[in-house]
């Protein structure tokens, strides 16, 4: 086989299955620096995924439908903020909950909408984000080398894909270049010095909740209107729980989010692949041990050579400052 | 009153226990009867809903999936006067049991006929959902029916994973389909449940063909979806229900012959098979019935001649 | 009165719960002075200044600043009347660097940088003319107490605070830093800014505040000029009864050496060496008080010595060796050998303050035979016992049950101190034993230590309280970057030379410059990460 | 220095939570067109009102029980095991092989055998990452996840390629022999007398799974164990003054954890299936965690807590029998409970304690 090609598609496979775990990732990070756990990333995902394919199907605008996801997965995070932050419940059970009301009220509505057994109607033309092109991507197709890594793995996805990517730098930058990123990292440390300093606690938590809460409403939108044409129930597929993991990987940071999310999705598109894995190792994969390949390879890494992970320091504890 | 235990999977699950359903609401709509239904969400429920549906009376009982076997093995005995039929389980003892399997081996082996000859590449891919031997089996029956045709051809095999998410992860389904596509295959048969829908999607997309399987799912992409393994699943609960508390009892093995299986062709993929190919599928069809050609079964085999799993 | 008040409160209430922290409380606090507050642990004091700053809402009363009645609803509004506080527990963000923490909530515009670059300027300006130094880019993490206190007052002054409250400033800060603290402070209210002084410290209160209030029971029970009182007349207003304001000890016998300690030397877990070969002795009968900056290597020969570090070198104890590695090196080991430790962070290590007291009580000890019952521990034991040793070391309330942290600071450290001193260790090491606890308290808890070696036990004793290591030590050994710089009898020294040597100047006939000794501080002050 | 008196705190907010979520619930089942005071009656009637209804709620509660006394413990440590699905999978892999492989006499022996496969089992999925955690600091909520992965593809392998024996499609092992048939409480209440539903799943493990309930109350608060446990979960370096090695309790706290959700395997695997099916865990790991947060990580509580979601899962069970309501109901009822109950709480809690306040000041 074609190495070089082998290798694009591995990689194009590898963007696009990184693509819904680095935006979870993203969310969660912004909730999770603010000192609020989050394992309600999979619920809000899967909501998102599908009120932007019903509305989709609906209006027959995927834009429309992108919006509708969002606001699923906003409303979840302000059940989540209020009950973590206002009523300073437990931020594990809160999450917990969100995930199983996500899970029943998807089929539930789906089911009364379309009675199409908890699916959405499939989308089509307008109902989805079909590839972006990027410029030059046709002429540069032929180009040897440079070629097929442009018009293979660079160009040719959805601008959602686009979207994920650039909101690393853009996290990064939002964190640590200015006031509300200084002032997001340091509720999560220590929210009584951000009171203190005369900011309120509850403001900021909520904002990064609702953060959280839009790059999870993305993430759907892009299971069932990009990747896909439609929603199915529990398509989130544990993708949520998987972003944790990356978060908790990445320890905490844009930069690394992306990586962590990238060698995930990596570990996924190898799995797709187990004549690559033959060729590589001169072994046949076995087919279960194929399935467990990608957690195995992650505990690996995980033991060898990742340290110590720190969550930051306020991080699932309500503020209180009066009992 | 007839009732109808659906497997986990649920009652809309656009394959198995959709022609269930579809079988059940077809003889609803012709004859204004009613029917108990549910669908089960954990293995305890299994024995519990048999033996509720039978205290209250409900008859026959029609039960969907290979894992009822088990559970009947213990209720039936204790209701002698009820009837049960259990779809997909061929090897129990009881006498007051309808058993239905199917040799989804056989249809399967047409639609990879189909496949072999539909290929310009010489590659056709499999995609299986959760890895248990009854997905094995007709990725097993198609790969031999692949060959047939093409005796060239090769057979990428996947499955989805290994959890009952992999029954309803269709991201993942359109992955697997596109790395098969990379590696060349240009039709592509999906056994997967909810993971199928992924599938064929993405097919459709890259312009290259699909396989449904269980119901005709040949509507969802017209022109795209080469044909569908039809497991005639409403056919059997349809004429159960007819059947009412009359229905016979035994073991019945629905294969080509009885029309239990089969590959679908209508409007949708008209265009998609000539002539020639219909012919050579309707003649093995024929060899098969009459007992010239054999399929393998995984099952009765463990292994696979034409694939490795 | 020609002028307004700085501050004035007037009827302050407030209750947590059941817990009638502050009841109707009235003061005025007058412009360009320093007014102190004093009062027993528990007393209000924090509760009073935190409605002060918005941190707290006050169920009842009135604040007025500079005669305006003003409302504080948050820490926003009281920054906004030109009010900064620092806590005694620092409200900073400990992996952010100084700048980043001075500018938090006060930033200039969305961006990051320019406030920073601004900040900077503006940190050189209050540097220079208040004398608090800093390093605008390190770690709030990496810096010592007297660093991070430093940094506390600059974010009011930055704010433009132009009256201050200090809470506790002192509690962790050695001498040296006490000084220069005060230094500054006077040289604030020159220029006009008042401030609100928090100590449990009479000295302090005596050379420089203009007034003075106590608080006792969540009430203010007396507001006087300090000119015109005295510590003892203090003493009284606050506890209720009179206080010794001195340890009462008679001279110590020291008996067969039972600790020796020989070439130690200990890494962090970073590997930097924070002790470098100590050789010490402690006998029976005599109290060992170890001097020093904080940082300079007091708490790692604490922890060997208690078994939660590993080191190198040779420990006897009634000539056994310890195990400095390994298995048989850990706490439990060494409360087997009779070795008894209170130590420096009774919050973060002497007690679990979810437990209730009869669990703390226990803790350590939970291996005893007297606390079991076949394979089970025998509560009904721990906690008769608890009650017992409550009633002998005075903790109020003696209620075995109530969780740690409802207790104040100081009897929790009396729990500590009832624990370990109550099993009769041949050897107690005891860390900061009156931090943060206030002069009844400090009182009772000298007079323990003094029992205890007047029993002829051997007592370890460090503090960075220069006052409490004379008043309590037989012998002191300075502490200077993981080296004893010197031994000195308490009876032929003084605080100026236990001062240099702390910084680490063993001339002390003929010692350098100034500059020379503040350098020689700031480094011994970076070294340590947080007490 | 409580505001409300206990029996408000320990009642009454759970109570009105519950009441909450019920008052959700109800409108979500309007919503959908359905009766909802029908439908409780129908949940209540179905899991309560009959002893074959208890048979089926305690026979669930029975696997949440385990697992959430899984995660309680953990908890204690301030160890978060979200591996219970993988260690009680494990479990069934533990039990069927006592079962399967050991000619026993009699299920009394039998149940112990199984009860230490099942343990040895759980546990030793749980040793992994609790060795990683103690040792190398690998995240357990990471590794605990992976592991549940992993076991899926182990069991899959095991029951499709290993265990089934020939000729049968149904990737499982063969049923366990008549030998290890275990009570239910059919049997076991018959000879005093009460007649129990015979058709009810629930057996003799729901004994065992109380007395873990039991025993580990005894370990959390009575033993040196616990006492280390507990301190090391409320502060570390505390727990290292006092000498309680970090690792050591790591690594105890996270087998006895799995040993816990290993040892579901009792009530679902040998006590219902007779034989180890696929996915034979069926998301309890999951409840496990719910279970534990509701309970407070106290046994007692867990144990309540474990009988609500039985309830929850019968009473949904029976709703899908008798109507037309979708099964995905019981999931949004089951979410409902879990957020007003565990993580509303407060929302309860300070307007009582507001009113209690109240009543003091006048009282
Ligand atoms: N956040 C809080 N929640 C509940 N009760 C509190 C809180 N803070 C203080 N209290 C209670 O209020 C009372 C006064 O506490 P405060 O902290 O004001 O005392 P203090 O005078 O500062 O004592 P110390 O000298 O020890 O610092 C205490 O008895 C305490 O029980
Ligand atoms: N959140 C709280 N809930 C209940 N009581 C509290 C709380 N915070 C403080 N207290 C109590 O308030 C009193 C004073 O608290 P504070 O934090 O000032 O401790 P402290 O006595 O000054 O000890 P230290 O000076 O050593 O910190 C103590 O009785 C303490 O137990
Ligand atoms: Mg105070
Ligand atoms: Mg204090």
């Amino acid at each position: 086989m074609d190495m070089y090609l082998t290798l694009i598609q591995l990689l194009d496979s590898t963007v696009r299955l990184a693509t819904p775990l680095l935006l979870a990732c993203l969310a969660g990070l912004y909730s999770e620096r603010a000192g609020i756990f989050d394992i309600g990333l999979e619920g809000k995902m899967l909501a998102a995924a599908f009120f932007s394919a019903a509305i989709a199907a609906i209006t027959g605008n995927v834009w429309i439908g992108l919006m509708a996801g969002i606001g699923a997965s906003l409303v979840l995070s302000a059940v989540h903020g209020v009950a973590s932050i206002t009523f300073r419940g437990n931020q594990l059970i809160s999450g917990v909950a969100i995930n199983f009301l996500a899970a029943g009220m998807t089929v539930l509505i789906a089911q009364a909408w379309f009675k199409q057994g908890g699916r959405t109607p499939s989308l089509i033309g307008n109902g989805r984000f079909e590839p972006v092109t990027l410029p030059f991507a046709e002429a540069m197709q032929d180009v040897p080398i440079l070629g097929p890594l442009y018009y293979e793995l660079i160009s040719g996805h959805s601008i959602l894909v686009y979207l994920a990517f650039a909101a690393v730098p853009l996290t990064w930058w939002l964190l640590f270049r200015t006031r509300f990123g200084l002032r997001l990292r340091a509720v999560g440390e220590n929210p009584a010095a951000v009171d203190t300093a005369g900011v309120s606690v509850v403001g900021l938590r909520f904002a990064a909740v609702a953060i959280c809460g839009v790059l999870c409403g993305i993430a759907g939108a892009y299971l069932s209107t990009a990747l896909q044409a439609g929603f199915v129930k529990d398509m989130a597929a544990g993708r949520g729980f998987i972003a944790l993991a990356a978060l908790i990987f990445a320890k905490w940071r844009p930069w690394h989010a992306l990586y962590a999310t990238l060698l995930f999705g990596l570990f996924g598109a190898l799995e797709t692949r187990p004549d690559v894995i033959q060729t590589i190792t001169g072994m046949r994969v076995q087919g279960q041990l194929l399935s467990a390949l990608p957690y195995v390879m992650t505990v690996i890494i995980l033991a060898g050579f990742v340290g110590k992970a720190i969550p930051p320091r306020a991080g699932g504890e309500p503020y209180v400052k009066e009992r | 009153e007839p009732a109808l235990i659906f497997d986990l999977g649920g009652k809309f699950d656009k394959s198995f226990n959709e022609a269930a359903h579809n079988g059940a609401q077809r003889w609803a709509e012709e004859t204004g009867g009613e029917y108990r239904e549910i669908e089960l969400q954990s293995e305890a429920q299994r024995e519990q809903a048999l033996r509720r549906f039978a205290e209250a009376g409900a008859n026959p009982i029609i039960t969907m999936g290979f894992a009822m076997a088990d559970p009947l093995s213990s209720v039936a005995p204790d209701y002698p006067d009820t009837k049960f039929v259990a779809i997909d389980v061929t090897w129990l003892d009881a006498p007051n049991v309808r058993q239905i399997g199917f040799a989804e081996h056989e249809g399967s082996y047409l639609v990879g006929m189909l496949a072999g000859m539909a290929s310009e590449s010489g590659t056709v891919g499999f995609i299986g959902g959760m890895d248990i031997p009854l997905i094995r089996h007709f990725g097993c029956g198609y790969a031999q029916g692949v060959k047939a045709a093409n005796p060239d051809a090769e057979v990428i095999a996947n499955m989805t994973g290994t959890t009952p998410a992999a029954w309803n992860d269709p991201v993942k389904g359109s992955e697997l389909t596109t790395a098969q596509i990379s590696q060349g295959a240009d039709v592509v048969y999906a056994a997967a449940g909810g993971t199928g829908v992924g599938v064929l999607q993405t097919a459709a997309d890259q312009d290259i063909l699909s396989i449904g399987v269980d119901s005709n799912q040949n509507y969802l992409h017209p022109g795209k979806v080469l044909t569908s393994m039809l497991k005639r699943v409403d056919v059997a609960v349809y004429d159960a229900l007819v059947a009412g508390t009359d229905v016979e009892t035994g073991v019945f093995t629905l294969g080509l012959a009885e029309e239990g299986v089969g590959y679908a062709l209508d409007d949708n993929n008209a265009s998609l098979i000539t002539e020639e190919m219909k012919a050579s599928v309707d003649a093995a069809r024929q060899q098969i019935i009459d007992g010239e050609i054999t399929v393998a079964s995984y099952y009765e085999n463990e292994s696979c001649p034409a694939l490795d799993f | 009165m020609s002028t307004a008040p700085a501050i004035e409160l007037k009827g302050i209430s407030k209750a947590f719960g059941p817990v009638q922290a502050n009841k109707d409380i009235s003061i005025r606090v007058m412009p360009g002075t320093i007014h102190g507050i004093i009062g027993e642990n528990g007393a209000g004091k924090s509760t009073l200044m935190s409605i002060l700053y918005g941190f707290y809402k006050a169920d009842r009363g009135e604040i007025f600043i500079k005669g305006q009645k003003t409302q504080i609803p948050d820490s926003q509004a009281a920054i906004a009347a030109g009010i900064g506080m620092v806590f005694q527990h620092f409200k900073l963000v400990e992996n952010f660097t100084v700048l980043e923490n001075i500018i938090l909530g006060a930033e200039d515009g969305r961006l990051l940088t320019p406030s920073i670059t601004k900040a900077r300027r503006e940190l050189v300006q209050l540097a220079e003319d208040y004398g608090l130094n800093v390093e605008p880019d390190a770690l709030i993490q990496d810096i010592g107490v007297g660093m991070q206190q430093r940094v506390e007052i600059l974010k009011a002054l930055y704010r433009q605070a132009d009256i201050l409250i200090l809470d506790e400033p002192t509690g962790v800060l050695t001498p040296a830093e006490a000084d220069q603290l005060f230094r500054i402070l006077g040289r604030l209210r020159e220029e006009g800014k008042t401030i609100i002084l928090i100590t449990h410290k009479l000295r302090e209160i005596m050379d420089t505040t203009d007034t003075v209030s106590v608080m006792r029971r969540g009430e203010m029970t007396a507001t006087v000029k300090t000119s015109e009182t005295s510590p003892a007349e203090l003493a009284e207003l606050m506890v209720g009864r009179k206080v010794l304001l001195r340890v009462d000890k008679t001279p110590a016998t020291p008996g067969d050496v039972i600790l020796d300690v020989k070439n130690l030397r200990v890494r962090d877990d970073k590997g930097v060496e924070r002790l470098k070969g100590i050789d010490l002795q402690v006998r029976a009968g005599e109290v060992l008080g170890i001097a020093g900056v904080a940082g300079n290597g007091q708490s790692e020969l604490l922890e060997v010595l208690g078994g939660y570090a590993d080191g190198t070198g040779t420990i006897t104890v009634n000539g056994q060796p310890l195990d400095l590695t390994g298995k048989l090196s850990d706490g439990r080991s060494r409360r087997a050998r009779g070795i008894a430790h209170v130590p420096e962070d009774r919050q973060r290590e002497g007690l679990i303050m979810d437990f209730a007291a009869w669990e703390n009580v226990a803790f350590g000890y939970h291996h005893d035979a007297a606390y079991q019952s076949g394979a089970l521990m025998n509560n009904a034991a721990i906690r008769e016992d608890t009650a017992a040793k409550m009633e002998r070391f005075d903790v109020r309330p003696p209620d075995p049950k109530l969780a740690a942290k409802n207790f104040s600071g100081g009897n929790q450290q009396k729990i500590v101190l009832a624990r370990e001193i109550e099993r009769d260790p041949e050897l107690l090491l005891i860390g900061q034993p009156t931090r943060g606890v206030d002069i009844g308290a400090i009182e009772f808890i000298h007079q323990q230590v003094i029992a205890l070696r007047d029993k002829g036990k051997a007592v370890l004793l460090v503090s960075v309280e220069l006052d409490e290591i004379m008043a309590l030590s037989d012998r002191i050994a300075v502490m200077f970057d993981g080296h004893v710089m010197g031994e000195r009898l308490p009876s032929e020294t003084d605080e100026r030379e236990l001062g240099l040597l702390m910084a680490g100047i063993t001339d002390t006939d003929q010692p350098p410059p100034v500059e020379e000794i503040e350098a020689n501080l700031a480094h011994a002050g970076t070294a340590d990460k947080g007490v | 220095m409580d505001v409300m008196p206990k029996w408000a705190e320990v009642v009454l907010v759970p109570l009105i939570s519950l009441l909450l979520a019920a008052v959700l619930s109800a409108l979500v089942i309007l919503a959908i067109g359905e009766d909802p005071i029908e439908a409780v009656n129908l949940m209540i009637t179905g899991a309560l009102g009959s002893t074959y209804g208890w048979g089926y709620t305690l026979y669930y509660a029975t696997n949440f029980m385990f697992t959430g006394l899984a995660v309680a413990i953990a908890f204690q440590a301030r160890l978060f095991n979200i591996g219970g699905e993988g260690q009680a999978a494990l479990g069934g892999l533990g039990v069927a092989l006592v079962c399967l492989y050991i000619p026993w006499p009699h299920w009394t022996l039998a149940i112990l055998g199984a009860a230490i496969g099942g343990a040895v089992f759980g546990a030793a999925w749980a040793a992994i990452p609790a060795y990683l955690q103690a040792k190398r600091g690998s995240h357990i909520v990471i590794t605990t996840i992976m592991f549940n992965f992993i076991a899926a593809a182990l069991l899959n392998y095991v029951l499709v390629s290993v265990l089934r024996p020939a000729g049968q499609m149904d990737p499982a092992t063969a049923r366990f022999p008549e030998a290890v048939h275990l009570p239910t409480l059919h049997d076991m209440l018959a000879p005093f007398g009460i007649a129990f539903s015979k058709a009810a799943p629930a057996n003799i493990s729901l004994l065992l799974a109380v007395a873990a309930c039991v025993f580990l109350w005894f370990l959390i608060w009575r033993t040196k164990l616990g006492f280390e446990i507990r301190a090391f979960g409320q502060s570390e370096p505390a727990a290292q003054y006092a000498g309680i090695a970090p690792t050591r309790i790591i690594m105890i706290t996270l087998l006895i954890s799995g040993a816990l959700a290993g040892m579901m395997a009792t009530n679902n695997v040998m006590g219902e299936a007779e034989r180890l099916v696929l996915n034979s865990v069926e998301g309890a790991g999951f409840i496990g965690i719910a279970v534990a947060l509701m309970g407070r990580s106290h046994p007692f509580g867990v144990f309540i807590a474990a009988i609500l979601f039985g309830f929850l899962y019968q009473g949904g069970a029976e709703l899908a029998l008798w109507t037309s309501i979708p099964r995905e109901l019981i999931v949004v009822i089951q979410a409902l409970v879990i957020l007003f109950t565990g993580a509303l709480d407060n929302m309860v809690r300070m307007p009582l304690e507001r009113l209690f306040l109240m009543m003091r000041k006048e009282g």
